[in-house]
C-alpha cells in the first residue's frame, strides 16, 4: 500500500537545514548532545536524553510520537557511565518505543511499544516486532526478527521473517515517509 | 569395527519422533535428543501458529509438514537434509496418511537420502538390551500397551485407549470449570503447566479410601495465570484426582490396569509369566509421580482381587518394572538413536530410490507389501 | 502502510502459491519467480547470534551446533551476562581457591595475615528474570567464559554399552547373511567342486598347516547385561499430601524441555545453557541449481553475493486507492503504481486472460512433462491431491494450481504502456519529461513510475464486509542479461506475466439502491 | 480534595520541573525526578522514600476509588531506594524498599509489592496480590520466581544523575529541610 501523505502545521514542526523536521513538543534535554545527520523525523511527544550521554542518528530516521531515547548507563564497582547511543540510518523507531540501545545499525525496524533495553545492540537490517520487550544486553543479528513472544526468528536467506531485501524496504520506506511528510499547504490565497 | 565405524563417519543420521504434542529430534548415536518442541507449526503464509496434525486437506498437511520440518532442519538442527539418512520413530497403528505425506515430504522436497521407519514400542525396547517386554505407551492423545516378545511384537494383543495427557487437561479443565474458573482462562498451555507443576496419582489407598473415609486434603495452591493476570486456585482434590481416569472402575474394565492385563491374557500362555516380570512404562505421560507406585498397586491388586484375572493367571506373581534411560519422554526417540548408529539404517531404510519407484511406504499392514515376503 | 503489514498485492509464484513481492525472487536463467516454498535451501555458515562470531561447520558440528562462549538462562531462555565481581584474594596459592569459592558471597574477609589482593570473578546472570548461577550454587570462575557446568548425562556409558552391543549384533548378522548368500550361490565353475560348495576342505587344511583361518574372524556380539526389571517402584512421596508446595520452585515445561537431557524438575537443578548457533542460509533454484540468494560470509555483512530478489527484476505494482467505496455490482476503478526496477524499458499489458502465446509456449512445456510424469507418478495419493511433479535433475519441484481468488472482472487495458527504465540519476533531475502522447487510463508518469487507473467490478453477490479481490495477468517484457548459452552476448528479450491478485478492500455499507 | 498542591521537596533531591505532580507529595532526600515523569495524588498524600529514581513518562498515581474522596490519613507510602523506569505506570496500594519496576510495565491498585521486587518491562499486573520479598516476575508470561538475593541500590547512578541533571534541566528547589523545621517547632 502506498504510503499516504501526512501534513503537520508549520507552527507544529521546525525544519532545520538539513532537512531534520522536529516537533515543537518534543524533549530534546541537552540538544547540544544531539546530533541529527539530516531528514530525521522527530514526531511530538518524543523525548531524546541527550543529557546523560551523546545521542547520534544517521539520515533518514524516523522517531515516532512518545517514543524516548535514552543513553544506556553502565554500573561498575566505582561509579556508573552512560554510554553515548548510535543510531545508523533509515532506522524506523515506532510509537511509544523506549530505546536504551548502545548500537543501532541500518535499515532498522522498531515496530510500536517496542522496549529496548540497556545496552542492547540491534545489529544492521533487523525487525522488532511492535510490543516486544528486548532485555538488556541483548544482540539482534542482522535479518533477525525479535517477536512480541520473545523469541527471535529469521536470519539472513530465510525468506519468512525479515524481507531478503531488507535494507532496500528499509530505504524506500524511510523515505518515502519523509517525503511523504509534508508541511499543511498554506491556505489557497 | 571398520565397518560400522565408516557409517559413523559419514554425517550422522537424523532421528526424528514427531509426537501428537511434542517432537523429539536429534542425531543417532547421541545419548539424548538435541531438542524437544512442541509439535507446532508457524505457517510461513499467514504466520499463525498451529498443531502440525490439524488440517483438512492433504495438501495443506504436506504444506504444514515441510514447514514444520524446515524450522526443524534449519532452526533446531542446522543440517541440509539433503542426502542425509533418517530415522522416524513411528505409531505402529499411526495413520498412514500422515506417514505417507511425511515420506513424501522428505523425499520429494527435501530429497533425503532414506528413511527408517522403526516401530515406537519396539525400538524403545531396545534401550533396555531385553528382547521381551510389555511397553506401555502413555502419550498425548492415547495410552497404548504393545507387548514384546523376543524381540517380536505381539499385534494381536496390542491394546490402546484414549486417555493420555489430553485427556488429563480436559479433566483438569472440567473439574476447574466446576468451581467456577473462567473457560477463557484455562489454555491449552495453562492446563499442561497446572498438570505438570501441581497434579500427581494419589496412592492406591487414599484412592480406594475415597467415597467412605475422610482422608485429610492435600493442600490447594494458587495458581497465577499470568497471561490474563489472574490468580485462581487449584483445590487438592483437583491435583489429586486428575489422573483418577487412568485408574477407574467402571464395567468397561478398561482403565491402565485393566489395560495392560488383558494385553498379557491376549498372548499366548508362555509368555504372559515373562511379560508381567517386565512391564516398561514410557511416554511423557509416564513421567508424573507417583504413577509407577499406583499402576502396581493396582495391577497386583486386581491379580489377587478379580475373578476373572485370578482365574487365568496362575503362580505367585509378582509384577516387575523396568526403569528407562534418561527421561521416559524421549525413551522411542532414544531406541531411535541406538538403531541408527547401527548399520541397519544401511540395509533396513528405505532409499530414495526405491520410495521414488512408486511414490509409496511399504507398510506392515498392506498386503501388497506384504506379497513377496519382504 | 509499512512493509510491515501484509500487502494486499499478492504475485503468484510459479509454484502457484500467492506471495507479496518481497518475499519472492526471479531466476533469471528459468527465468521465473520463486518463493521460499519452491526453492531450495541452504546452510551457508554457522554463527552465534550473540557473540556474532562465525563458527566453521566442523566446529559446529563437534560442539553440537552451541557456541563455545555464549550461554542461555535455563529459567527465561534469554541470554545469560557475565558479571564480574572483585573478590580479595589470599596470597598462598592453596588458600586462594578457597577464596574464590567463598566470593560468592561477595565480600569475604580476608585474614587479615595474609597480602589482600583482589582477583577478578564471574558469575553468569540474566538481566531479563535475574536468575544468576550463584542461585544453584555454581562457584563462581576465574574466566568470564568458564568451565560452566556442561550438560551432563548419567547414563552415557550405559547408552555407548548399548550402542555398541547393537553396532556388533548388526554387523554379526550381515556377516552371517554374507556368508549364507556365499554358501547359497557358489560361484559359477565350469567344474563344480566339492570343497569349494562346503568352504570346509580348505580352511581345515589352513588350520592342519597352523596358517591362519583366511575368512575374517567372525565378530562376537560383546556381551551386554540387560536391564533389570525390579518389583521395587519409586514410591509417591508422603509429603505430597501434607506439604503445600511452592510453584517457584517447580520448572515449567519450557524449562524442563530446554534441558532434554536431565529434564529437571526442581529449579534448583536448572543449569546455564549453551547457546544454538544460527545459520545463514542461501536459496536455490530446484529447477537449474542456480543460487538465488547468496549471503556473504561474514555474520555481521548484511550484502549478498547474489541476489535474484523479485523486485529487482518483476514491475513492482502497489495499490494506491480505490475511486469509490466498493459495491458489489459496481463498475469501480482502482489506482495502481508500476515501478520498473531493471535498466531497460518495459512494455506492460493488462490481460484477464493468460496471453495467448505464452499459453501456448507454456502448455506445450508443461504438456511435455506431464506426460513424462504419468509414466513414473502413480500414487493415487497424488492424483487426489491433484499435485503434479516435475521432474528435475534429483529433486522436484511441485506445482500446484494457482488459487483463483478473485471475485471482480477487470477491464482489461486495451493497449500496452511502456514503463521506462529505471534512471537513478534522474531522481535528481528538476526539468519536467515533455508531455508525450499518453493512453488515457496512465494518470501520471514520472521516471519509472507510472501511476495507472484500472476499471472493474466487483461480483454482484457480495456481501458488506466482504474482500474484494481482483486478479489479472500482467505481462511485460523482460530484458535477460544472462544468458544460458556462453556464446550469445546479446541480452535477449522475454514476453513473460505474472499473475496477480489484489485486495482492493471490503465492501463497503449501505449498498446504494 | 487537596486544595491545592503541596510539594515537599527535601534537600539533596532532584526534582525536574518539566515533569507533572499533582497533589500532596513529599519527596525524601536523594530522590530523582525526571523530566515528563507524573505523580498524581488524588486519594490522599503520597511520600516517597530516600534515593527513589523516577524516570520518563512513569507515573505513579494514588488513584480515588469509586465514591471516595481525599483522605489526608491516606497515605501511599512508597520505601527507598525504587526505581521507576521509563513509561512505567505504578498504582500499588503499597511500595516497599529496593523494588524496581521496569519500562512500561503496569502495576495496579491492588498490588502489594514488598521489596527487593523486579517486575519486568511490560507486564500488566491488575489481579489483588501480595509480592513477598525478592519476587521477580519476569518474561511474556508474567512468570514469577524468587531471587536470592535484593537488587543492588542505585545511589551510583543517583550521584551521577544529581550532578548532571543540574547542568541541563530546572529544577524544584527542596523547599522542606526537617533540621529546620524541626528549629522552628
Amino acid at each position: 500500500m502506498e504510503i499516504v501523505d501526512t501534513y503537520y502545521s508549520k507552527d507544529e514542526y521546525v525544519e532545520t537545514a538539513s532537512g531534520n523536521k522536529v516537533s515543537r513538543q518534543t524533549v530534546l534535554c541537552g540538544s547540544q548532545n544531539i546530533v541529527l545527520n539530516g531528514k530525521v523525523i522527530v514526531q511530538s511527544g518524543a523525548i531524546i536524553r541527550g543529557d546523560l550521554a551523546n545521542v547520534r542518528t544517521g539520515r533518514y530516521c524516523v522517531i515516532s510520537k512518545n517514543s524516548v531515547i535514552r543513553p544506556p548507563y553502565k554500573q561498575f564497582s566505582k561509579g556508573i557511565a552512560f554510554f553515548p547511543m548510535h543510531i545508523g540510518d533509515h532506522v524506523f523507531i515506532g510509537e511509544g518505543a523506549v530505546v536504551s540501545a548502545a548500537i543501532i545499525g541500518s535499515f532498522v525496524y522498531i515496530g510500536k511499544n517496542a522496549i529496548i533495553g540497556r545496552r542492547c545492540t540491534l545489529k544492521d537490517c533487523c525487525v522488532i516486532e511492535d510490543g516486544a520487550v528486548l532485555p538488556p544486553e541483548t544482540t539482534v543479528s542482522s535479518y533477525m526478527r525479535y517477536t512480541a513472544k520473545g523469541s527471535i526468528e529469521g536470519g539472513q536467506g530465510n525468506p519468512y521473517f525479515v524481507p531478503a531485501a531488507m535494507q532496500d524496504e528499509m530505504v524506500n520506506y524511510t523515505k518515502s515517509f519523509y517525503e511523504h511528510f509534508l508541511r499543511t499547504p498554506a491556505p489557497a490565497s | 569395527m571398520p565397518l560400522y565405524e565408516t557409517v559413523m563417519q559419514e554425517k550422522p543420521p537424523i532421528v526424528l519422533d514427531i509426537g501428537n504434542a511434542y517432537t523429539k529430534l536429534g542425531f543417532a548415536a547421541e545419548a539424548y535428543p538435541r531438542k524437544i518442541i512442541p509439535t507446532e507449526v508457524v505457517l510461513t503464509t499467514t504466520g499463525e501458529t498451529k498443531r502440525l496434525f490439524d488440517y483438512v486437506a492433504t495438501e495443506q498437511l504436506y504444506d504444514q509438514i515441510v514447514d514444520f520440518l524446515q524450522t526443524i532442519f534449519f532452526k533446531h538442527l542446522l543440517v541440509s537434509p539433503k542426502e542425509r539418512k533418517f530415522v522416524v520413530v513411528e505409531n505402529i497403528f499411526g495413520q498412514s496418511v500422515i506417514r505417507e505425506t511425511l515420506a513424501r515430504a522428505l523425499f520429494i522436497h527435501f530429497d533425503v537420502s532414506s528413511v527408517l521407519f522403526v516401530p515406537a514400542h519396539l525400538i524403545a525396547l531396545s534401550t533396555l538390551a531385553v528382547p521381551t517386554g510389555l511397553v506401555v505407551d502413555i502419550g498425548y492423545s492415547e495410552t497404548t500397551v504393545m507387548p514384546v516378545f523376543s524381540g517380536v511384537q505381539i499385534m494381536s494383543a496390542f491394546k490402546d485407549q484414549s486417555y493420555g495427557s489430553s485427556a488429563v487437561h480436559d479433566e483438569i479443565k472440567r473439574q476447574l470449570l466446576a468451581t467456577g474458573v473462567k473457560e477463557s482462562l484455562l489454555t491449552p498451555s495453562v492446563l499442561e503447566d497446572i498438570k505438570i507443576r501441581t497434579c500427581f496419582v494419589t496412592s492406591f489407598e487414599r484412592a480406594q479410601a475415597k467415597p467412605d473415609k475422610e482422608t485429610t486434603p492435600v493442600p490447594n495452591v494458587d495458581y497465577a495465570i499470568c497471561d490474563d493476570d489472574a490468580v485462581i486456585s487449584i483445590a487438592g482434590s483437583v491435583r489429586e484426582t486428575v489422573y483418577e481416569l487412568m485408574f477407574e472402575q467402571n464395567n468397561e474394565r478398561d482403565s491402565l490396569p485393566h489395560l495392560i492385563l488383558r494385553a498379557i491374557l491376549d498372548c499366548s500362555m508362555d509368555v504372559r509369566c515373562a511379560l508381567v516380570e517386565s512391564i516398561f512404562v514410557i511416554g511423557g505421560g509416564a513421567m508424573v509421580m507417583g504413577l509407577m507406585a499406583r499402576l502396581k498397586a493396582e495391577l497386583q491388586h486386581l491379580l489377587a482381587n478379580d475373578s476373572y484375572y485370578a482365574e487365568r493367571f496362575h503362580g505367585d506373581l509378582q509384577f516387575k518394572f523396568y526403569n528407562t534411560i534418561g527421561k521416559q519422554n524421549f525413551t522411542a526417540w532414544l531406541g531411535g538413536a541406538l538403531c541408527g548408529a547401527t548399520d541397519l539404517i544401511q540395509t533396513r531404510s528405505l532409499s530414495k530410490e526405491t520410495y521414488l519407484r512408486n511414490e509409496h511406504v511399504p507398510d506392515w499392514s498392506n498386503l501388497c507389501d506384504n506379497r513377496h515376503g519382504g | 502502510m509499512s512493509f510491515m503489514q501484509p500487502s494486499p498485492v499478492k504475485y503468484a509464484c510459479s509454484c502457484g502459491i500467492l506471495n507479496p513481492i518481497n518475499k519472492l525472487f526471479f531466476c533469471r536463467h528459468c527465468p521465473k519467480l520463486r518463493c521460499g516454498f519452491c526453492v531450495c535451501h541452504e546452510i551457508e555458515s554457522h554463527f552465534c547470534s550473540n557473540c556474532l562470531e562465525n563458527i566453521p561447520s566442523s566446529e559446529a558440528r563437534h560442539k553440537k551446533n552451541c557456541c563455545a562462549n555464549c550461554f542461555d538462562c535455563p529459567c527465561c531462555q534469554h541470554t545469560l551476562s557475565a558479571r564480574a565481581t572483585t573478590v580479595p584474594v589470599v596470597r598462598k596459592a592453596d588458600e586462594s581457591k578457597d577464596g574464590g569459592e567463598s566470593g560468592s558471597d561477595a565480600a569475604p574477609s580476608p585474614k587479615p595475615s595474609a597480602m589482600p589482593t583482589t582477583k577478578k570473578m564471574y558469575y553468569l546472570s540474566c538481566l531479563s528474570c535475574r536468575w544468576t548461577t550463584r542461585d544453584v550454587g555454581i562457584p563462581d570462575q576465574g574466566v568470564a567464559t568458564g568451565t560452566w557446568p556442561d550438560n551432563e548425562c548419567l547414563y552415557q556409558v550405559r547408552f555407548n554399552t548399548l550402542m555398541e552391543y547393537y553396532q556388533s549384533v548388526v554387523l554379526q548378522e550381515k556377516q552371517e547373511k554374507q556368508e549364507f548368500m556365499r554358501r547359497k550361490a557358489p560361484k559359477q565353475h565350469k567344474f563344480p567342486s566339492l570343497t569349494d560348495r562346503t568352504g570346509l576342505t580348505v580352511s581345515l587344511i589352513r588350520r592342519q598347516i597352523g596358517w591362519n583361518d583366511k575368512s575374517i574372524p567372525k565378530t562376537k556380539p560383546i556381551n551386554i547385561t540387560p536391564a533389570e526389571a525390579s518389583a521395587e517402584v519409586e514410591p509417591l512421596s508422603e509429603d505430597i499430601f501434607t506439604q503445600p508446595i511452592n510453584l517457584r520452585n517447580v520448572t515449567t515445561v519450557a524449562q524442563r524441555h530446554s534441558q532434554p537431557a536431565d529434564q529437571p524438575t526442581a529449579v534448583n537443578n536448572l543449569y546455564p545453557q549453551r547457546r544454538s548457533l544460527w545459520i545463514k542460509r542461501s536459496l536455490r533454484c530446484r529447477h537449474c541449481e542456480h543460487n538465488l540468494i547468496k549471503p556473504e560470509y561474514h555474520p555481521t555483512s548484511i550484502k549478498y553475493r547474489i541476489q535474484l530478489f523479485a523486485s529487482y527484476h518483476v514491475p513492482e505494482v502497489v495499490m494506491v486507492r480505490c475511486e469509490q467505496p466498493l459495491q458489489p455490482g459496481q463498475t469501480n476503478a482502482i489506482f495502481l503504481k508500476f515501478t520498473n526496477p531493471t535498466m531497460y524499458d518495459m512494455t506492460i499489458s493488462i490481460l484477464d486472460a493468460p496471453p495467448a502465446d505464452a499459453q501456448v509456449n507454456m502448455d506445450a512445456f508443461m504438456q511435455g512433462c506431464r506426460i513424462k510424469e504419468e509414466a513414473i507418478t502413480s500414487s493415487p495419493l497424488l492424483k487426489a491431491t491433484g499435485v503434479t511433479l516435475t521432474r528435475q535433475n534429483s529433486t522436484r519441484e511441485v506445482t500446484r494450481e494457482v488459487r483463483d481468488l478473485a471475485n471482480a472482472t477487470i477491464v482489461p487495458l486495451d493497449n500496452e504502456f511502456v514503463l521506462s527504465q529505471r534512471d537513478d540519476s534522474k531522481e535528481f533531475d528538476e526539468d519536467v519529461q515533455a508531455p508525450i502522447e499518453e493512453p488515457k487510463f496512465i494518470v501520471w508518469r514520472k521516471g519509472n513510475k507510472v501511476l495507472m487507473r484500472l476499471q472493474f467490478t466487483p461480483a454482484a453477490e457480495l456481501q458488506t464486509g466482504d474482500e474484494v479481490t481482483l486478479g489479472f495477468y500482467m505481462q511485460y517484457t523482460y530484458v535477460n542479461t544472462v544468458s544460458n548459452t556462453p556464446d550469445k552476448k546479446e541480452p535477449t528479450t522475454h514476453a513473460l506475466y505474472s499473475r496477480l491478485f489484489i485486495q482492493a478492500g471490503e465492501i463497503a455499507q449501505g449498498t446504494a439502491n | 480534595m487537596p486544595m491545592e498542591n503541596n510539594i515537599k521537596i527535601l534537600p539533596k533531591s532532584v526534582v525536574c520541573e518539566e515533569s507533572t505532580l499533582r497533589g500532596d507529595i513529599t519527596f525524601s532526600a536523594g530522590c530523582v525526578v525526571h523530566p515528563s515523569a507524573t505523580i498524581i495524588a488524588d486519594a490522599g498524600p503520597i511520600i516517597i522514600g530516600e534515593n527513589c529514581i523516577v524516570e520518563e513518562y512513569a507515573t505513579i498515581a494514588h488513584r480515588l476509588a469509586d465514591g471516595a474522596s481525599w483522605d489526608a490519613s491516606n497515605i501511599l507510602s512508597i520505601g527507598s531506594h525504587n526505581v521507576f523506569e521509563v513509561g512505567c505506570n505504578v498504582e500499588a496500594s503499597r511500595i516497599g524498599d529496593r523494588n524496581v519496576f521496569e519500562s512500561k510495565c503496569f502495576v495496579g491498585r491492588g498490588v502489594t509489592v514488598s521489596g527487593g521486587c523486579v517486575i519486568g518491562a511490560g507486564i500488566q499486573m491488575r489481579t489483588v496480590q501480595v509480592l513477598p520479598e525478592n519476587t521477580i516476575v519476569y518474561g511474556q508470561q508474567a512468570l514469577q520466581r524468587e531471587a536470592i538475593e535484593k537488587q543492588g541500590s542505585q545511589t551510583l547512578q543517583i550521584d551521577f544523575l544529581r550532578k548532571v541533571l543540574p547542568n541541563y534541566h530546572h529544577l524544584r528547589k527542596p523547599n522542606y529541610d526537617p533540621k529546620k523545621a524541626r528549629s522552628v517547632v
